[in-house]
């Protein structure tokens, strides 16, 4: 995604009618090489322990997510909070099936998190299809068009289901294993064309910064 | 209504201002200074016999050019609204003009001649007698009148009527300027010998500015007249 | 003055740390204790600082501008520049910080310079969010500043002056001598506007986080939402010690002075926790109204 | 001498001759008649060079005989001046006439004749009867004259003037005959002589007389028969009518003024008064220019008529005569050239085939004619208008005042919205060009130009300085074709120039105010230079406007400063008009600012100025309220944001950022005269206070909610005129330092603000912010402008605005004003609103695609701007460089609160170190910025779509740029506050005035016996009070 | 004073000049038609005319015009008064000239098609 100087090639942004192009950026997503060994743990850790999640609640799933917030279950404790704009997030919580529809606007939103971003897949539909795996306009597999840091399996998950998912991704952080941003820089162009297969009214950027 | 009882308290108004004039004046006994300045000294100013006449044409002849001006100048307005164009009449006589009656037509070749002479002797007698240039020129204008009644088609010669008017009033003026040059002002009649008092040819030019407003004044009463009668170029 | 600029500045920037770090301990233990309110656990007291360090760790960002840049920028200068101006306790050399600048006029007004930065940066992100945020923030402003104002001018009529330190002189030797216990009108309205001042619940409608996520910083991430965070804790600090300085008898040490800012603070929590949201015209309206006539009878009062 | 016979012996020869002559020839005919006419100017200018140069009167008899015997004619001054009046009226009017007399009957040239014959003989007779033959000739040559082209509305107009004009000599002849009966002479000096004429009976003679005389100047309400021939009549007849007959007969009026009773005096001047009064209120309802003319023109004559009685009823002004010429005389000169002019110009623009606007020739003399007639210096009228309120406040009559002043009011009113609505023509429409019938009121403007100049500097205002805008006007007009940045660059010389002439002679509150005036004049002068073309009319407006600033600088006494007042307050209002859609927002700025102007007036004449302590009571309060007028306080401010908002950008900014000044000098210059107090005691203070306060937050509120950039800084500008008026109003050292401060502050912040919104609007070419956005990257030095402006205003340290607030309040808890301060507070917290909202919608959000190709300001805006940016970080790093001067000015007239110590200003409750605060706002915002960039992890620049939407794309940056209706919330919880209740008050005021005018007009039915009717009841009504009287 | 007194003091020329004036007033006030007022107007100046010659008589004295019967020297003891007796006749021909040009704009008026009352030519108004 670079010429021979190493500097990015502009997206096409083919989706998008020409006068439009100019209102976005049409930067290529790049990889962001982690800081010294000892900085990053120390990040990594931070990291872990400030997880604002972006919750994407078209599917049933979100019902689940929200009893993490009451007393009951308090995740605020573990340092996980809500946060109204993908900008803010680092967690993103995709609650349940996702259809042809809401995928652009998972990828939309996912596109716009800044980095180090994380991704938790919230129930068998976003894994697999589940229920849906013969719907004609869900998506099977979550994990084609985005990277996925954290399976949580059920249908529905209980929010202990989703707790102990919270923690395992924190583990993965602080093992600096959580790299799905710098995958999906690599792998840019797989998860576009997988994308774009599904997406038939693309009109947005080819990279939503 | 309101109208009618505003029209009544005008007119009661007007007739509250007149009131104090007519009693506070009452009935005059004697003339005043200026009347008697004026019984006294005109005859002997001027050699008028007709001390009004000797006012008139002299101690106030410039009224009495404004007044001949005044009468020019509705002449002159009247001529130029009544013309057959503006009346909105064709170049076609109006048709059924109803014929003057024989009587009227014969009388009228009897009187105008008689008429001119009438006007002609009042005016040229203003200075003697009651009378003088626009009684002349009004008697001179009726028989006019009198030949526009009998022959209703008949046209006057508007230029003649005109260069008699111009010409005349140019000789008052002319006279005038004469009494300024001449004698001691202008309109001063004193460029002709005065004369004896009462006979014909006497007090100054009074005779021959009479004359002049004479024809002047038939000449224009005649073109009102005319003009009045709607079939003016 | 007598002491060195190189000085004071060293002065100033260790005034700044406590402070610093007292904002951020404030805001956690606060959101502990609405926790507790709410029967939870909470966040650990020191979430503030991860919070701060994992944005500024933050791998990349992104940037609508140059004065989006500069909102953040501005914010803070905007949080420190305050508490610069305010001596935070009486008496003290090392927390005299700069308050020759000005008085407490310069402090009122420089409130703004961080509000109107942030305002503009949050414009230039292009969000319609942030824009409606910021208006709906400058049109309550305008409202809560009139029970404030009035009741700085209470307070400057009691002591007739406008010099922070020489108001805090005057309320020395024991509470009846605070203004809290000689003008309570005044501490009253002023405390009103403070739940407006610091956007707690009920006037939390400027970041209104269902209907426009976050209100003005919708666009800020990464560094900037470090900055804007860090902010909020000097800040907070900076209008509490002025609070203190103005009505609770200003502190002479800095336990004092914790001790006052949190209670005070505590107040305002403790009101946050237990009313709904108004509405932008309900609370402007809100503000203009009783507590607008209690800021008057303070004045009156202290004018008498 | 010559005399006159001769002429009237040369005018009734050629009239008698006319018809003759008209043989050989029309042309050879008209050329008879002008040259008539001209034989008789000139006759009059050679009398006049004589009577003027120690000549005296002489009487002409006739018939060899003087008075009592015969008539006597009398060549005087007053006489030799008629005698030209009416000849050049003729010859004016000759110019629109003669294409018309030469397709009509010969009727047409006569009565031209007759008429100028018969009025020049109403001028020069002094015998009653004979008065009467020459009311006679003229009446009927006016009748002929009336209808002479055919037009049918003349006919008709004509026949209802017969009507009256039959009446009144009815009455003039019984009136004449009793007189002669009482006092047994026809000469008026020797009936004046007598005393026959004390009586009831010579009461009630004399009273028909003047009946008469006033009945043909057209009295309220037994006018309407004169008015429908104004109307109706060929132009040039009715400028005849309006101004050759009327100065006949008002010079007949004033020759029987001598037999006049006290109560008839007082009978002419109730008379003329009301008809001034109803004519001007009648023609303010009045949307036929012609008619509406014609109202005028009543209104006029009564004004004079009234004037000249008061004269000599009770030696109004210094003594009779003299006044009553220099007055009268005046008023009446400038009615003649003006409404003979302005009648020419109307008949022959006011033509359904004509809806363009008019060519600048046209234009220039139109609004020559329109200002003269409203009494606009330099023209006679307001020598005339100036003497006449001197002496009516000065003898106490403050009802006739009130009135005069108030009826002119009206008159400016329907005056200027006929020449604004001609000003911009209808839009498509090709200029109006009046090839030869615009010699005559070109020949008019320029004689108005020269008497009112003359008489100026000759009279009254000699200082040719005072002079130098309208020289700057003049020239930069003649210049008008030359490139338009040549004239540009010779207007901000100008001021320049006039900047170093005065300076001299300026103390030092005149220079502070210089540096904002002429400096203001220059620099947006400069700005003008951001386009090219010619721009007419544009720098001759500016010079003008920024020359009288300095003049009123430079005034030394009351009248020159009024004139320079005037001046100031004429050239912005043309500069106003200028504007593209000026006409509605110019009408109000000059129908307020002469409100102002005439209160102003008012108090100034009343006197007391010369250190008497006269001043210090209702005087001063009038000026106080005049200045308040122009300044735009809350109440009366309608005029401002319309004015502000639709004049050109650059005038504007000149008008809002300098000329606003002016009245804020000139309260300074008030107070100072009264020994630093304000007229009327410590309750003007406090309620000016509150005024101000009232201002301050009227403005504020208003501009919160304006779309239109240049309409939210017209309100900004009121509301930061409401704070200097506030700190003027607290009357203590801190006060006017504060007032000052703010001022100066104010012209540095809101100049940067104007020149930026101008470049803005020339590059978008709109006003509505919110078709704006997202400029800041194609604006940059713009933004920074605004920007940095934008804090200063408000208050925001640690840019210089602070210093303002910090006074002010510091001012307000000083002197006790809590609430005051209160609301300040408030009213500076709404100003965030509006200026966050300007620099947002503009330069902030969502970039329009419309203006992706919208570039950088022209230089002549941006070097102006970084200019001032300079300035006003120099004067916040350094405060002193501004307060220093002011405290030195504002000195020791009060107690002393404030004082600096190094850096440090102290007051007597706080204190501020501006550079301290700079340095630590500064220090503290580079560690800022330092930390951020340190931390900037891999930063990409982003477009203007990069943003969250809710996981959604925006669809057009139209919709996405929150810009509209911006503070709505703001409305549904205080909008309450800015319902338009003061235009709605001034709405209501109009209507009230036009109502009644319009009940007033229903008089004139049209229908000439209803005309009649009010003829008599006029008589009637007259004769009951005089019997009251 | 007495009602004999009063009505001594009335000059009956005056008085019916006066009765011609309130009488032609009443007429241009009260008739539409065109003619008639222009009539009127006649009258009204007849009235007046007559008022200046009433200040002028004198009651048992002659006209002042010199002949055998009076000359010069006892003129001013047995004449009347001169002066209303010139005046009147400038009045009587401007009176005319108006009536004429009055009469003439009534004719052309109606020649115009707008009929003969006054009321059909208010279209000038307010």
């Amino acid at each position: 995604m670079s010429d021979k100087k190493g500097k990015p090639v502009p997206l096409a942004n083919e989706g998008l009618p020409p006068g439009e192009r100019g209102l976005f950026c049409d930067a290529p997503p790049r990889e962001y090489a982690p800081a010294a060994k000892i900085v990053e743990d120390f990040w990594n850790w931070a990291r872990s322990q400030s997880l604002w999640i972006l919750g994407f609640g078209t599917g049933c799933g979100a019902i689940e997510l929200r009893p993490l917030m009451t007393s009951r279950y308090d995740m605020y404790r573990f340092g996980i909070q809500p946060r109204p704009t993908p900008r803010q997030s680092s967690v993103f919580v995709i609650g349940g099936y996702a259809s042809v529809k809401t995928l652009k606007r998972i990828v939309r939103s996912y596109e716009q998190m800044m980095g180090p971003k994380f991704v938790v897949a919230l129930g068998s539909c976003t894994i697999n299809g589940g229920m849906y795996w013969d719907s004609y306009n869900t998506i099977k597999r979550i994990d084609q068009y985005i990277p996925v840091d954290v399976y949580i399996a059920g249908c529905m998950p209980r929010p202990e289901a989703l707790l102990a998912g919270f923690q395992e991704l924190k583990r993965i952080i602080r093992a600096g294993k959580a790299e799905g941003q710098n995958l999906y820089a690599r792998d840019f162009e797989r998860y576009k064309a997988n994308q774009k297969r599904v997406i038939k009214d693309w009109n947005m950027p080819d990279y939503n910064w | 209504m309101m109208r009618r009882v505003l029209v009544f308290l005008a007119v009661a108004g007007l007739a509250a201002a007149l009131l104090p004039l007519a009693l506070g004046t009452g009935v005059p006994e004697a003339p005043g200074a200026l009347a008697t300045a004026y019984l006294e000294d005109a005859p002997g100013d001027f050699g008028a016999a007709n001390v009004v006449t000797a006012i008139v044409v002299s101690y106030r002849g410039f009224d009495t050019l404004g007044e001949v001006a005044v009468l020019f100048a509705a002449t002159a307005g009247v001529g130029a609204l009544l013309t057959r164009k503006r009346l909105g009449i064709g170049d076609a006589e109006p048709a059924d003009k109803p014929a003057a009656t024989e009587i009227l037509v014969t009388a009228t070749g009897l009187l105008t001649g008689l008429l001119v002479m009438f006007g002609v002797y009042i005016f040229l007698h203003g200075h003697l007698t009651p009378g003088g240039g626009f009684q002349g020129g009004v008697v001179i204008a009726t028989a006019l009148l009198l030949g526009l009644l009998a022959r209703p088609e008949s046209k006057l010669s508007h230029g003649i009527l005109s260069a008699v008017e111009s010409l005349s009033g140019a000789a008052y003026v002319g006279m005038g300027l004469a009494g300024a040059f001449l004698a001691w002002g202008f309109l001063d009649p004193r460029v002709l010998p005065l004369g004896r008092i009462g006979s014909l040819v006497s007090a100054g030019s009074i005779p021959v500015i009479y004359s002049l407003i004479g024809l002047k004044v038939g000449a224009e009463l005649s073109g009102i007249l005319d003009a009045l009668k709607g079939d003016r170029e | 003055m007598e002491t060195g600029i190189l000085v004071r500045v060293g002065y100033a920037l260790v005034s700044l740390f406590v402070i610093t770090n007292y904002g951020l301990l404030l805001i956690g233990s606060m959101a502990r204790i609405s926790a507790k309110v709410q029967g939870r656990v909470g966040q650990p007291v020191w979430q503030p600082y991860i919070d701060i360090v994992k944005s500024t760790a933050k791998r990349n960002s992104i940037g609508h501008g140059v004065m989006f840049y500069l909102g953040p920028v501005f914010r803070l200068a905007g949080g420190v520049g305050t508490y610069m101006f305010i001596p935070a306790v009486y008496g003290s050399v090392l927390f005299r910080n700069f308050s020759d600048s000005g008085d407490l006029l310069l402090v009122m007004y420089f409130i703004f310079f961080g509000q109107l930065g942030m305002a503009l940066g949050a414009s230039e992100g292009g969000h319609p969010y942030s824009a409606i945020g910021v208006s709906r923030g400058l049109a309550q402003m305008t409202a809560f500043e009139v029970p404030f104002a009035l009741s700085v001018i209470a307070v400057a009529i009691q002591y007739r002056t406008l010099d922070i330190t020489a108001i805090v002189a005057a309320q020395q030797g024991g509470f009846w001598n605070w203004t809290v216990a000689t003008n309570p009108l005044a501490v009253a309205a002023a405390l009103i506007a403070f739940l407006g001042m610091s956007m707690h619940n009920p006037f939390s409608i400027v970041i209104a986080p269902q209907e426009i996520p976050i209100g003005p910083p919708t666009e800020y991430q990464s560094n900037l939402l470090g900055m804007l965070q860090t902010n909020r804790a000097i800040f907070n600090g900076a209008k509490l010690v002025l609070y203190m300085n103005l009505y609770f008898g200003g502190a002479t040490d800095v336990v004092t002075m914790v001790v006052k800012t949190f209670l005070i603070y505590f107040i305002n929590v403790f009101v946050g926790q237990a009313f709904p949201r108004f509405r932008v015209d309900q609370s402007i309206r809100f503000f203009l109204g009783v507590p607008t006539l209690i800021g008057i009878a303070s004045v009156i009062i202290a004018a008498i | 001498m010559v005399n006159p016979l001769w002429l009237f012996a040369l005018s009734l020869g050629a009239a008698f001759l006319l018809p003759l002559v008209d043989r050989l020839g029309r042309r050879i005919a008209l050329a008879l008649v002008h040259g008539v006419t001209a034989a008789w100017l000139a006759a009059g200018i050679f009398w006049l060079s004589i009577l003027l140069s120690g000549g005296e009167a002489m009487d002409f008899g006739t018939a060899g005989f003087m008075a009592p015997l015969a008539i006597v004619l009398r060549v005087g001054l007053a006489e030799a001046a008629g005698v030209t009046a009416v000849a050049l009226t003729g010859l004016l009017a000759a110019s629109s006439l003669t294409r018309s007399l030469r397709d009509a009957p010969l009727g047409g040239s006569m009565a031209l004749l007759m008429v100028l014959m018969g009025l020049s003989g109403i001028v020069l007779t002094r015998d009653l009867f004979n008065l009467f033959v020459f009311l006679e000739i003229s009446a009927i040559g006016t009748y002929g004259f009336l209808g002479f082209d055919d037009r049918k509305p003349a006919l008709r107009a004509a026949f209802k003037y017969m009507i009256a004009g039959g009446l009144a000599s009815s009455l003039y002849l019984i009136g004449v005959i009793y007189v002669y009966r009482l006092a047994d002479t026809l000469n008026l000096d020797i009936a004046a002589s007598g005393t026959a004429l004390s009586g009831p009976a010579g009461t009630a003679a004399v009273f028909f007389l003047l009946a008469a005389l006033l009945v043909e100047l057209k009295p309220f309400p037994a006018n309407g028969w004169a008015v429908d021939a104004y109307e109706t009549a060929h132009p040039g007849v009715s400028a005849i009518l309006s101004g050759a007959s009327a100065t006949a007969l008002l010079l007949a009026l004033w020759k029987i003024l001598p037999l006049l009773g006290p109560a008839h005096l007082s009978l002419v001047a109730a008379s003329g008064l009301a008809t001034f009064a109803a004519g001007n209120l009648v023609g303010a309802r009045q949307d036929r220019p012609l008619r509406m003319l014609g109202y005028s023109s009543v209104a006029q004559v009564g004004l004079v008529a009234a004037v000249a009685a008061l004269a000599r009823l009770s030696g109004l002004g210094d003594g009779g005569s003299d006044f009553a010429a220099m007055v009268a005389g005046g008023l009446l000169l400038n009615h003649l050239l003006a409404k003979t002019g302005l009648f020419l110009l109307a008949g022959a623009v006011e033509d359904d085939r004509a809806r363009g606007p008019l060519s600048p020739l046209a234009l220039a003399a139109a609004g020559i004619l329109s200002a003269a007639l409203v009494g606009l210096p330099p023209f006679p009228g307001f020598w005339a208008k100036w003497r006449l309120v001197r002496a009516l406040a000065d003898s106490g009559r403050w009802w006739i005042l009130a009135l005069v002043l108030g009826g002119s009011l009206l008159e400016a009113f329907y005056v200027f919205r006929w020449l604004g609505a001609r000003t911009k023509g209808e839009a498509g429409e090709a200029p109006v060009r009046l090839g030869i019938r615009g010699a005559g009121p070109v020949l008019a403007a320029l004689l108005l130009v020269a008497a009112g100049t003359l008489g100026g500097i000759r009279g009254p205002v000699p200082d040719l300085l005072l002079w130098a805008p309208w020289a700057a006007a003049a020239v930069l007009f003649l210049l008008d074709g030359i490139p338009g940045r040549l004239k540009g660059i010779l207007s901000a010389a100008a001021a320049a120039a006039f900047g170093a002439a005065v300076w001299g002679r300026l103390d030092g509150l005149g220079q502070f105010f210089a540096v904002m005036l002429l400096g203001g004049g220059a620099l947006f002068s400069i700005a003008a230079l951001r386009k090219g073309g010619a721009r007419r009319g544009l720098y001759p407006l500016l010079s003008a406007a920024t020359l009288a600033l300095g003049a009123i600088l430079a005034a030394r006494t009351p009248l020159e400063f009024f004139f320079a007042w005037e001046t100031m307050t004429a050239a912005s209002w043309l500069l106003v008009l200028r504007g593209r859609d000026g006409r509605k927002p110019a009408l109000s700025y000059i129908v307020f600012g002469l409100g102002g102007a005439f209160l102003l007036m008012a108090g100034l004449a009343a006197g007391g100025w010369d250190g008497g302590t006269a001043a210090a009571g209702w005087p001063g309060l009038l000026v106080l309220a005049g200045l308040l007028v122009k300044a735009g306080a809350l109440g009366v401010h309608v005029w401002l944001p319309g004015s502000y908002a639709e004049s050109d950008d650059e005038s504007s900014g000149f008008l809002s950022a300098a000329l606003s000044k002016a009245p804020v000098f000139a309260l300074f210059a008030l107070a100072l005269s009264l020994g630093a107090a304000l007229p009327g005691g410590p309750w003007t203070s406090r309620v000016l206070g509150w005024l101000g306060l009232a201002t301050a937050l009227g403005g504020a509120l208003y501009a919160v909610y304006q779309e239109d950039i240049k309409r939210t800084l017209a309100y900004s500008s009121l509301g930061q005129i409401g704070y200097i008026l506030l700190a003027f109003a607290a009357m203590d050292q801190a006060g006017w330092t504060t007032s000052l401060y703010l001022a100066l502050n104010h012209f540095l912040y809101k100049s940067m603000l104007f020149l930026a919104v101008a470049g803005v609007i020339q590059r978008t070419g709109t006003r509505n912010m919110y078709e704006m956005g997202g400029l800041i990257k194609k604006m940059p030095v713009s933004f920074l402008s605004v920007l940095m402006a934008i804090i200063a205003l408000s208050g925001v340290p640690p840019l210089s605005g602070f210093g303002g607030k910090w006074l002010l309040y510091s001012t307000l808890i000083g002197k006790g004003w809590y609430l005051e301060a209160a609301v300040a507070f408030f009213a500076s917290g709404v100003a965030f609103l509006y200026l966050y909202r300007l620099i947002h919608s503009i330069f902030l959000g969502q970039p329009k695609p419309s203006q992706s190709e919208v570039r950088e300001a022209p230089a002549a805006l941006v070097l102006p701007q970084l200019l001032l940016m300079a300035v006003l970080m120099a004067v916040s790093v350094f405060p002193r460089l501004m307060l220093d001067p002011i405290l030195a000015l504002v000195g020791d007239r009060f107690p002393t609160t404030l004082a600096f110590e190094g850096s440090r200003l102290r007051s007597a409750l706080g204190y501020w170190d501006g550079t301290l605060t700079m340095v630590v706002t500064g220090g503290v915002f580079a560690l800022c910025l330092a930390w951020m960039l340190a931390n900037l992890h891999n930063p990409q620049s982003v477009r203007q779509f990069n943003i969250v939407f809710a996981a959604e794309r925006p669809l057009r940056p139209e919709t996405t740029h929150y810009a509209w209706r911006f503070f709505e919330p703001y409305r549904k919880a205080l909008g309450f506050l800015t319902r338009e209740r003061a235009e709605r008050f001034w709405d209501a005021f109009g209507t009230g005035a036009a109502s009644v005018g319009g009940a007033l007009r229903r008089l004139y039915t049209g229908n000439g016996q209803t005309y009649a009717l009010h003829v008599v009841l006029y008589v009637a009504v007259l004769y009951l009070l005089l019997g009251v009287l | 004073m007495s009602i004999l007194e009063f009505v001594s003091r009335i000059n009956p020329v005056a008085a019916s000049g006066a009765v011609l004036v309130l009488v032609g007033v009443w007429g241009v006030l009260a008739r539409p038609n065109l003619f008639k007022i222009a009539i009127a107007t006649s009258v009204l100046e007849t009235g007046v005319n007559l008022v200046i010659l009433s200040t002028g008589y004198i009651r048992g004295r002659t006209a002042p015009i010199l002949d055998s019967a009076a000359d010069a020297s006892t003129a001013a003891a047995r004449m009347t008064d001169p002066v209303p007796q010139a005046l009147v006749l400038t009045a009587i021909v401007i009176g005319l000239a108006v009536t004429a040009l009055q009469l003439s704009y009534a004719v052309r008026l109606r020649a115009a098609g707008g009929g003969s009352s006054i009321e059909s030519y208010g279209d000038e108004k307010w």
